[in-house]
């Protein structure tokens, strides 16, 4: 049948494995964004069309068993993870069979059979989350890392900063991976963040090494990620990561917003002009390490694969109203001696 | 002179006059000078009264909420927004420890003029942390007052009290009335903070209801007065310092009390209304008192869940009618509804 | 088997029993690891149990609130403490935004195994912002348990409960508990979340009590026996999930209502016992139900200004008598007061 | 009769008069410690004896209309700020004539004539509020700067980050005064931050010019400020100061608690050996800028003037019971409307 992110057919080459993993990524959510206006999917949705690079190149830099945790704009980093993906729309479609079955909606994902342990809406709420996994890994010493996933906007919450300070004081095992896309909502850093301030820089100061790169580019992305998870592993300590990126559609929802005002349509374009799967693909065809052909077989091999989680998601049942009532609490010593 | 305009636009026209009354006035939060200016509540505040009066803040909800009140100390009058209540959680500290107690810990030297405006959120899968109902912590704490208008009007004019208020006022706008129209008088227009609104007069039974639940109240007025149940409708415009007197006498009237709270039910603020009626007016009571509220689970998302777990006029039709002893239908009330049950309105395009 | 000890004493046992057993409890907080051990309660953990699973923090409440929610979803059992409750402000968001929604809002997956120690403080000038009782805030959460012992075997038995229950716990302990003594049970001595305790039992009154106010009312028992009153008294050593059964039992055996909150007035728990009772029994009741609570003030810090605002058992006798039509006098408890009224008993020596 | 710290005799001879602040400060902290076992001042009180540099050196060089907030160790600032004396004890003893009318205890000090705009009991509670003082001084574009005081542990809460950050980004007249004293309670910095990194360091990276000192040089604390107090009237931003110094009696109470085991008596001694007081005195000395009649004379003028405050306050009315149920709220206009 379908296969799964690490069942590619091209996963033994490396550059081919992470153009998949972002065009898996990429087809997933513009069909989110061509099907949106159907009103069948009825929750907010925060697409990442744009950002697949860090996605992709963690999520395949990760381990299987190491953690991740995510924000609202978390379709890509549960996906790169290899959470499964007909259970993240049919979570977004409301339908029994989502990650969450139904409770949660877009911004609650899950996957914990591949280590996604969550994502949530409040921002920055899920960053002392990915601390607290690596507070636990570290007491297990167990290798696993716990990636914290986020924005240049969580950055500005006090969360973010004690859980920086604690994960450096302990010297935990925590990647904290910034995706800088410019904005919060409709906000540019200029209302938020000093100018010229980096945010990896004042993060350095906190105590934890950081380094900041090109997040279009997605095999530097893997190559920067994979030698911080090497320091990590090696019991060195939190690393931070910053990627400047670009999200190519409005905050929320599926459409193009660039003539509403905040932002201007040339920055779009020059951002698309980096469109990171148009610029590995471009790259690895001129490189002759692709033909034009795979490529194609590859669309194809996604969207047809992709249609069939939406088919399947379209046709599965809603949870019962009654399950609404269900779950506020697990079952403690008590009630489990009683049943 | 009042004209017809929308909950949304009378609460941008009050912090239009408030800051051109007084330079004192600033305005902040989260959007405040983007396109969607906050649900179109802010819109245009920034052309007319600049940036240093109007601005966008970092994503920094605890910080600065403090800072607006240490602004407010030196004799500015912020007005804060959050496009959600749920994310306010993060700045409990500064709003129960410092607004609230300000003025009564320094023993009455310095007050705190600060408004907070909250939205709660509801429908379009908003799910768990987007639609959290918390006027009951807000009105446990000495030290604030609690506003939660329903109509146009009442958010015009309260909004203007509060922003002239020496002290710290939490201001609750329900999302699901942003749109709603009503007739809003022009000019420095103000309703005091503390009485109820009494938005129909009737001898059967007295629902006490707050914010958008008075709205489903109102739907099931005409149904109720159609099988001859004519009951008193007051409106809880400030939840903090209650009008206890406009409730007691409501319910020594009819005897009988139902209350529609848009919150979880245990420990809500239902729970302080039906206390407080009964202990001070038990002898009046013809029959225990009811509520109508939300289950005591978080808001699910799936509309397939959603859809029965928020409480509409159907329900109140019911319960009013077990209450007098009647069996009602509210077929009328459901057949009339034209939109999904999880939007307010035909102009709801979601996502928030 | 069971000996004397005191309630601080009684947490310092189930800590080290849980621990003993289960090496995924972990206990942390600021001052854990102090010569002070959290007014004794951490006391010589850390030398039996290392430094990474027993250790101090940094001033950071709302993060470490959700570290610990991460290593409890990864399977740990963490224990956190907090001198005050009122520090735990600044961690709202964490506890209800999180521990309090995982399991519901991910579907029923994983739970959140954490217990978090809230300190109520009280007297000796502890001041505005060092004396909240919020129990009322976190029962209206859904996904939250809230326990607040009053006895010793109860402080331990609900202890050891919280730590292994899968779900998070806000146990809530009044600072002038510490010191009383009683039976504790010797062992992994469990006592569920959810019944209620029945500390003396009678058919005239039901006295529905919390925390450090249970203490007071059973400083009141003797008197009101003496004068043939024979109240229920019953001890909400969980104040959610809520054992209503237990308290309807009792007032549609007495059919009389006073409840006791340790909380300011308005908006209260007491008003959601008073609300429940009220819709569920109200045929049951013979008269209005009443409440003894804090006023709707901050607490003053001045002891000429705490003296008359706590209520205390004199107040619960008069209050009785008035609900039986009696008039009692309360000379005699008055008079058996050795210590001043804003310290719990001569042992503490303030500050906190 | 009593003279203010403003009017000293001294206050012509700028070491003098520093010298004169610190033993103000002190004078006052000791009898209050001598005099808390009589068990009149019922409410906790965290005495900054050890400390008193800072709080002369910068309540001088700040102007008496610049304002000032704290913490729960506020004595020595609000004193050093020129705050009420008599005021302030009143309100530790729980008097009417308490700077908060004994509705606030120690931990809520203050004094609006001279720009003590208050302290408060949760760490890191008024470093928000001391911003949005400076944010509301750049609205009326005045140059008055405030001067948010705040320890070592204040730094860890999120509330200082989000703060700094503000105050960064709008160039607010903020000086951020941290006095390191290395302890929280009985804690080190051992379990709070990592080790080696210097506050001061990381908040610059913040995006805040910062400094270091040494927090028991009054002289050299005053020069520091003073130079940090021009660039922020000069519309240059804020600044962050950090100065190392040393608490000597219990966190919390009048005692000395070396013996308890957090901390030990060498490294108490270590810094009793460098004494504000002691030190100054016997440099002006020995370079014969004071007699030690003068010291002596001194000391007995301060001594003398706290003596008839303590008098004076402990003779002042307990406040009526009924002011309990007094100033919850300020009258708004339609109460104000009906008197
Ligand atoms: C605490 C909190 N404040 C505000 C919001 C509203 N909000 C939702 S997404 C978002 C933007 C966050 O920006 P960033 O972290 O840069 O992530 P991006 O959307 O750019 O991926 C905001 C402010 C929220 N969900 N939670
Ligand atoms: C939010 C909060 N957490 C904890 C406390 C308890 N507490 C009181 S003083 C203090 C020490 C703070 O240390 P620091 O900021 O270095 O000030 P210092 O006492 O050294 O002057 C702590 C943790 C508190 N008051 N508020
Ligand atoms: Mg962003
Ligand atoms: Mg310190």
């Amino acid at each position: 049948m379908v296969h799964t992110l690490e069942s590619n057919p091209w996963q033994q080459d490396h550059a081919a494995d992470l153009l998949y993993r972002m065009k898996w990524i990429r087809c997933i959510e513009e069909t989110i964004a061509g099907k949106y206006g159907e009103g069948k999917m009825r929750c907010p949705v925060h697409l990442s069309i744009g950002q697949e690079a860090v996605s992709a190149a963690v999520g395949k830099a990760l381990r299987k068993e190491d953690y991740a945790v995510s924000g609202h704009r978390a379709h890509g980093h549960y996906l790169g993870k290899g959470g499964d993906p007909q259970a993240m729309l049919a979570e977004i479609y409301g339908k029994r069979s989502g990650c969450a079955r139904g409770k949660g909606g877009s911004m609650h994902l899950i996957d914990e059979t591949v280590g996604f342990k969550g994502s949530t809406a409040i921002v920055g709420g899920t960053i002392p989350i990915g601390v607290g996994l690596g507070y636990s890994i570290s007491c297990r010493k167990s290798d696993q890392v716990s990636c914290v996933f986020f924005g240049d906007g969580a950055v500005e919450e006090g969360a973010f900063y004690e859980s920086a300070n604690f994960a450096a004081l302990h010297k935990l095992p925590v990647l904290f991976l910034c995706e800088n896309n410019f904005y919060s909502v409709y906000s540019s850093l200029r209302p938020r963040q000093p100018e010229g301030r980096e945010i990896y820089k004042m993060v350095e100061g906190m105590g934890i090494e950081s380094a900041q790169g090109d997040g279009n580019n997605v095999l530097e992305v893997f190559d920067t990620v994979a030698s911080a998870l090497k320091d990590i592993r090696s019991g060195r300590g939190p690393r931070f990561l910053e990627f400047k990126t670009y999200r190519w559609r409005e905050h929320c929802g599926p459409n193009f917003d660039n003539d509403i005002g905040y932002r201007t349509e040339e920055e779009y374009l020059s951002w698309k002009a980096r469109d990171p799967v148009a610029q590995l693909t471009s790259d690895l065809i001129s490189k002759n390490q692709l033909y034009p052909a795979t490529v194609s077989e590859m669309d194809g091999e996604i969207q047809s694969q992709v249609d069939q989680f939406f088919t399947f998601v379209e046709n599965s049942p809603f949870p019962d109203p009654k399950e609404a009532y269900q779950d506020l609490f697990a079952p403690d010593d008590f009630e489990r001696s009683r049943l | 002179m009042s004209r017809r305009t929308t909950f949304g636009k009378a609460i941008n026209e009050a912090m239009t006059i408030a800051m051109r009354q007084d330079p004192r006035v600033v305005v902040c939060g989260l959007g405040t000078d983007d396109p969607k200016g906050i649900f179109g509540t802010t819109l245009k505040l920034q052309e007319e009264f600049g940036a240093k009066r109007v601005f966008d803040t970092p994503t920094s909800e605890n910080a600065m909420t403090g800072i607006m009140i240490g602004a407010a100390l030196d004799g500015m009058r912020p007005v804060m927004s959050h496009q959600r209540l749920d994310f306010f959680l993060l700045a409990m500290d500064q709003l129960v420890n410092n607004a609230a107690k300000w003025f009564y810990m320094f023993g009455g030297q310095r007050s705190v003029p600060v408004t907070i405006r909250l939205i709660i959120g509801r429908g379009w899968g908003q799910g768990p942390t987007h639609s959290q109902n918390l006027q009951s912590w807000f009105a446990h704490i000495p030290g604030l007052k609690v506003v939660m208008p329903t109509t146009p009007a009442d958010a015009k004019g309260l909004l203007l009290s509060s922003i002239f208020d020496p002290n710290p006022v939490v201001f609750m706008e329900h999302r699901w009335l942003h749109e709603m129209e009503g007739d809003v008088p022009e000019g420095d227009y103000r309703v005091p903070i503390g009485p109820v609104r009494v938005a129909n007069e009737g001898n059967d039974i007295t629902l006490v209801s707050m914010s958008y639940m008075t709205v489903e109240a109102m739907q099931a007025l005409p149904v109720l007065q159609a099988h001859g149940i004519h009951p008193d409708i007051i409106d809880l415009s400030t939840l903090s310092p209650l009008d206890w007197g406009g409730i007691l006498k409501s319910v020594r009237k009819t005897g009988r009390l139902l209350v529609l709270d848009t919150s979880n039910e245990s420990f809500s603020a239902s729970a302080e209304i039906i206390a407080r009626v009964t202990t001070e007016a038990f002898g009046s009571l013809k029959q225990a008192p009811r509520r109508i509220c939300l289950p005591d689970f978080p808001s699910p998302t799936s509309p397939s869940l959603s859809a029965g777990f928020y409480r509409r006029a159907e329900d109140i039709v019911e319960t009013v009618g077990q209450m007098m002893g009647r069996t009602l239908s509210s077929e009328s009330i459901r057949l009339q509804r034209t939109t999904p049950h999880d939007v307010p309105g035909n102009w709801f395009k979601g996502p928030f």
